[in-house]
């Protein structure tokens, strides 16, 4: 009797078949006992798995604060850090972050000369952008940084396109984290 | 049971009286009976379909540690009805090129064929749909019926105009022409045994002190149940045997040019065969009706409920295997088939011969 | 992007480097050959290279039998195509690098050797517009059959037009935008 | 016999791709078939072509760097760790200690992620849908530390020329530590679950045969190579980090077919999760990074970096010449050669086949494509 189906080759881990001989009778019987076997046992494996812990999260929920929280250094998000005491923005306007850019997606317009320099405009194109984080590593003034927030999705892509006034707005929001780290 | 007999008596005589009156023949109550009963069954299969969409989503969620549907109503228990709403306000599409008439055809006659398996079933005590036709086929019946449906499978994948679809088709047809005869193989036993192919026979058969009258108890059963489930599950295409609609390979089989309608029709027959299976199952060898308390039923729980209650476990049990096992290739599928469960098959009406014979 | 000037490779590098049974067997068909820091390095021209390769693959101890990479690299004038070879399963390396002429860039193809050579000979013919002689399936294959062009030559400039390398219309409009145009931009509203 | 000189067969040539459930991505494949059994398959690359290696030459070093993680997105720290080791060979420099086995760490996460997903997605292939759920829920542990590590979970841009872009966070240690007390519970278990499901055994032993002969002339590697028996690992053959100071096998089964790739790849989780270990024990003190120049600007020269990615031996080969771009880059990727060789494992397949094969090989498009 012929069952190619069985494929009875040799197998190390399994050492019930070894030859590519067609099986014996009894051999085939103990194929057929030890394939049962190996479904019951993935069977046990499922059952256990039905009663784990679920893991998926029902994203997003009611209460914000149950949704799922990035780990400090998250790179989210982009926002401009207002300084405390002046008020005023700490971007000097100095350009490093557009020009580190890989995707070219940043934009700085500066205004001013000097220690008066600061950006007239700041565009960050969130649709391009791939968050390498290079451009919060350049900046020298600590001005630019990433927030944990990763619910950016919009539906029309002109809205990701982050201007002054929303980086500034996200820098207040989160200015209580960023300053921790 | 004694009370809705009750209503559908004085259903019945009143009709007949209406009928006396206006002089209508009273051949047409007969059928105006039938086709309530259908109609009730056919709706009753429909809302144990949705609860079995609904269950497998659910019983596959937690067998991967996922939590399954939860948005819909609590637990998400409406989320298979409203995706059967969904289905049927989307959009009809025939691909082009595709044969109308078959594209159209094949579900609706998947949909009846499936359907059709219903009526002769033992849901309690004398509560079978034809029971006023001849009953002595019901278990040839049913697998008769069960082979209807692949016609439609064809039928919706040739006319699909899609080589995936055809490609699935030729696969189920192959599929459920193989495993229809170690099916029927193991059913013979289980006729031998209840010296009847009428399930309600079969059913009464099994009468005895609590479940000990099950056929699954008698040791010479025992090859035929393993073989019926094995075929059985192979006959509705579900995995380890979906190879009709692999959807790592075919896309989607027979049915990847459907949307719908007609995929719901689809969907809807796979499921309702499911359960034929499960009533079967529980038919033949879990005692059916027959409660597991005793004779008659201490408690007075009608039959009904624990036919409902032995498909529903054997339909659980098939959504974990389902939900464990690898899919088999085809030439592996046709050779268990005919190299192991045909001869399988042989010995097993072989050894009840032997033991109905001589023991 | 300007073609600069092409690494210099030759210079202080002759054969005397190469071990001796390699020198042997190389006899008449590299033009030099050195002793880099994970093996040997050689040139070759396209008439030999064929040949070069055959002798590194068939030495008699040791052959240089598994080609791991090609790789083409504009030099400028000339095209040049790497040959990355390892003594089976080691880490001894042989690279041989043969240079084309830009206007007429012709190689032998080496898919008698190597099967590997099939997909990179195709991969470079693709990106910089050499042709191999005898290869079994010159279609093109990462780039599209009616792709004009050579990606990775130098002076390849991107047609603004094209249909693959459309922009986004709904960034158009904003005045920042895609790619490198911002850079330029920028400088200008600076 | 009329009927017999009137039945006529035909192949079918059917596409498999761009959009099909289980090529892994935008890969068409052209497969003429007779009947069930497959006569010819061609595969048809480029739908995922993204110009990484004409994108180097308008960034400078640093500036290319994520875009290293991005081409081979399922190996991004080994991809980082090829690129930056060529162009430390280019500069010359010689990372921490510490740096190098934080390296070597983030390597070996990453190979057990790679694998997680190739187990993952073969499972789905063949229709075993719920270890698809299980790899995934052991793969997000990892990203979870990956997280803590680099501040994403996919394309990390964690690793810097000269050294990392942070120290690893307090907690790193403590949670790998954790991840790799119960891993190796979970891989026992995807070996009850599938390894030694018989029906899976049948699908995969025996099936896309490919012999050692074949993987040198078509320059596979990687565990496609090891299951031809060939003991090679760039981490052995071309030691690289710190990989000599570390003790692990190099698994090889002799079978040459799907269950034997399937089998290798099993195995290396179990030595990734050893050499994890050792790394967390030996890991020492120190600074994570050397002092680069700003604007890297490397003599005009070559390197060649290789690493052993999941898939097998990734290159990268830097042409500089002198100025702050890369004048030529190039990558040796794995699945592009790996696939090549895939029409001739797929000889006398069935259609089903097909999928296992393809899940065997475990290639990634992004990497095929670049």
């Amino acid at each position: 009797m012929r069952l190619s189906f069985l494929n009875a080759e040799r197998r190390t881990l399994m050492p019930v078949h070894r030859s590519r001989r067609e099986p014996t009778v009894a051999e085939l019987l103990l194929i057929i006992l030890e394939g049962a076997w190996s479904i019951v046992v993935g069977l046990y494996v499922t059952f256990i798995n039905f009663w784990r812990t679920k893991v998926t999260d029902r994203y997003p929920h009611r209460d914000p604060a149950l949704n799922w929280q990035p780990r400090p250094g998250y790179r989210g998000d982009f926002a401009l850090i207002t300084d405390r005491e002046t008020g005023k923005l700490r971007c000097i306007g100095c350009q490093q972050c557009q020009n580190i850019c890989p995707d070219g997606c940043i934009l700085v317009v500066p205004e001013g000369k000097g220690k008066e320099r600061h950006p007239k405009e700041f565009y960050i194109d969130a649709g391009l952008c791939m968050y390498c984080g290079l451009c919060v590593e350049v900046c020298p003034a600590d001005a630019l940084t990433m927030t944990p927030d990763y619910e950016t999705a919009t539906d029309d892509p002109r809205k990701l396109v982050r201007d002054i006034d929303y980086l500034r707005e996200r820098g207040m929001e989160y200015d209580e984290v960023l300053r921790v780290q | 049971m004694s009370l809705l007999s009750q209503i559908s008596n004085w259903l019945r005589l009143t009709a007949e009286g209406l009928c006396q009156r206006w002089g209508i023949p009273l051949l047409f109550v007969d059928l105006l009976a039938w086709m309530v009963a259908v109609a009730v069954i056919i709706g009753l299969v429909l809302l144990i379909v949705l609860i079995f969409v609904y269950l497998e989503r659910k019983v596959s969620g937690y067998i991967q540690t996922r939590l399954g549907p939860m948005r819909v109503g609590p637990i998400g228990i409406f989320q298979t009805a409203m995706d059967a709403l969904k289905l049927l306000i989307k959009e009809d599409i025939v691909p082009r090129g595709a044969d109308k008439i078959l594209h159209t055809l094949g579900p609706i006659l998947f949909f009846v064929a499936a359907m059709l398996g219903y009526v002769v079933i033992p849901w309690d005590d004398k509560a079978i749909i034809a029971k006023y036709v001849d009953l002595n086929i019901g278990i040839l019946y049913v697998t008769a019926v069960g082979s209807v449906g692949i016609i439609g499978i064809i039928m919706g994948g040739w006319g699909s105009n899609n080589k995936w679809s055809l490609l699935g088709a030729i696969r189920s047809a192959a599929q459920m022409i193989s495993y229809e005869v170690p099916m029927l193989l193991a059913i013979i036993c289980v006729v031998m045994q209840a010296e009847s192919m009428s399930l309600g026979r079969i059913v009464t058969g099994q009468q005895g002190a609590y479940l000990s009258g099950w056929y699954c108890w008698r040791p010479w059963l025992w090859l035929p149940l393993i073989l019926f489930f094995i075929a059985a599950t192979a006959e509705v295409n579900r995995v380890p045997f979906d190879i009709p609609e692999a959807e790592s390979e075919l896309v989607a089989g027979y049915h990847t040019e459907y949307s719908g309608m007609k995929f719901a029709l689809f969907f809807l027959a796979e499921y309702a065969n499911v359960f034929v299976v499960g009533l079967i199952g529980a038919t033949l060898f879990f005692g059916g009706w027959l409660s597991p308390l005793g004779h008659p039923d201490p408690l007075h729980i009608p039959g009904f409920f624990w036919l409902m209650a032995k498909a529903f476990a054997i339909v659980i049990f098939l959504m974990w295997i389902r939900w464990t096992l690898p899919r088999l290739r085809v030439d592996q599928l046709m050779a268990l088939a005919w190299k192991l469960l045909l001869p399988a098959g042989f010995l097993a009406i072989f050894i009840v011969a032997v033991v109905l014979l001589y023991i | 992007m300007s073609a600069d000037q092409p690494p210099e490779h030759d210079e202080d590098i002759s054969k005397e480097a190469l071990p001796p049974e390699l020198q042997q067997a190389l006899a008449g068909l590299i033009t030099a050959g050195a002793l880099g820091p994970e093996g040997v390095e050689m040139i070759t021209t396209p008439e030999h290279i064929i040949a070069t390769l055959t002798a590194l693959a068939r030495q008699i101890d040791q052959p240089y039998d598994m080609l791991t990479d090609m790789c083409g690299v504009d030099q400028g004038d000339e095209l040049q195509v790497v040959y990355r070879l390892y003594r089976r399963y080691s880490a001894e390396a042989a690279v041989v690098k043969v240079t084309v002429p830009r206007s007429a860039p012709r190689l032998p193809t080496a898919t008698g050797l190597w099967a590997l050579a099939n997909w990179a000979e195709r991969e470079i013919a693709d990106m910089f517009g050499t042709t191999f002689e005898g290869h079994p399936d010159p279609r093109p294959l990462l780039l599209p059959d009616d792709f004009a062009g050579s990606p990775l030559r130098k002076d390849y400039e991107y047609p603004k037009d094209h249909p693959y390398l459309c922009r986004d219309p709904a960034r158009e409009d904003l005045g920042l935008v895609s790619q490198s145009a911002s850079r330029s931009e920028a400088n200008q509203a600076g | 016999m009329t009927t017999e000189t009137r039945t006529r067969t035909e192949e079918l040539t059917i596409n498999m791709g761009p959009q099909h459930p289980s090529t892994h991505g935008v890969l068409r494949l052209v497969v003429t078939l007779d009947g069930e059994r497959v006569v010819q398959v061609i595969p048809d690359i480029g739908y995922l072509h993204s110009s990484m290696e004409k994108i180097a030459e308008r960034l400078t070093y640093q500036q290319y760097l994520p875009y290293a993680d991005r081409y081979d997105y399922l190996n991004a720290m080994g991809n980082e760790l090829a690129y930056v080791m060529a162009v430390e060979k280019l500069l010359g420099i010689e990372p921490t200690p510490r740096c190098q086995f934080i390296r070597v760490m983030m390597a070996e996460m990453n190979r057990i992620a790679s694998h997680l997903v190739y187990f993952a997605t073969l499972g789905n292939d063949v229709g075993a849908v719920s270890v698809f759920l299980y790899c995934f829920r052991e793969r997000e542990a990892i990203l979870d530390l990956f997280e803590a590590a680099s501040g994403q979970r996919l394309l990390y841009h964690y690793l810097r020329i000269g050294g990392l872009r942070n120290d690893l966070p307090d907690d790193f240690c403590a949670g790998l530590g954790h991840f790799l007390s119960y891993f190796p519970s979970r891989i026992d278990e995807y070996d009850k679950l599938l390894t030694k499901n018989r029906i899976f055994r049948s699908r995969m032993e025996g099936v896309g045969h490919f012999s050692a002969e074949d993987a040198l002339s078509y320059g596979v590697t990687g565990p496609c190579l090891r299951g031809c028996g060939t003991d090679y690992d760039i981490r052995r053959a071309d030691p690289y980090c710190v990989y000599p100071q570390l003790d692990f096998t190099v698994p090889t089964f002799e079978e040459c077919d799907a269950m034997a790739r399937h089998l290798v790849r099993q195995e290396e989780m179990r030595q990734s999760v050893r050499i994890l270990q050792q790394c967390l024990e030996m890991l020492p003190e120190g600074d994570v990074s050397v002092k680069v120049p700003r604007r890297i600007k490397p003599d005009p020269g070559e390197a060649y970096a290789r690493v052993e990615s999941p898939r097998g031996e990734l290159g990268c080969y830097i042409v500089s010449d002198g100025s702050e771009k890369p004048y030529r880059l190039h990558w040796r990727a794995p699945s592009f050669y790996n696939l090549q060789a895939y029409p001739v494992m797929c000889k006398d397949a069935w259609v089903a086949d097909l999928v296992a094969i393809l899940g065997s090989v475990d290639i990634v498009l992004g990497d095929v494509d670049r």
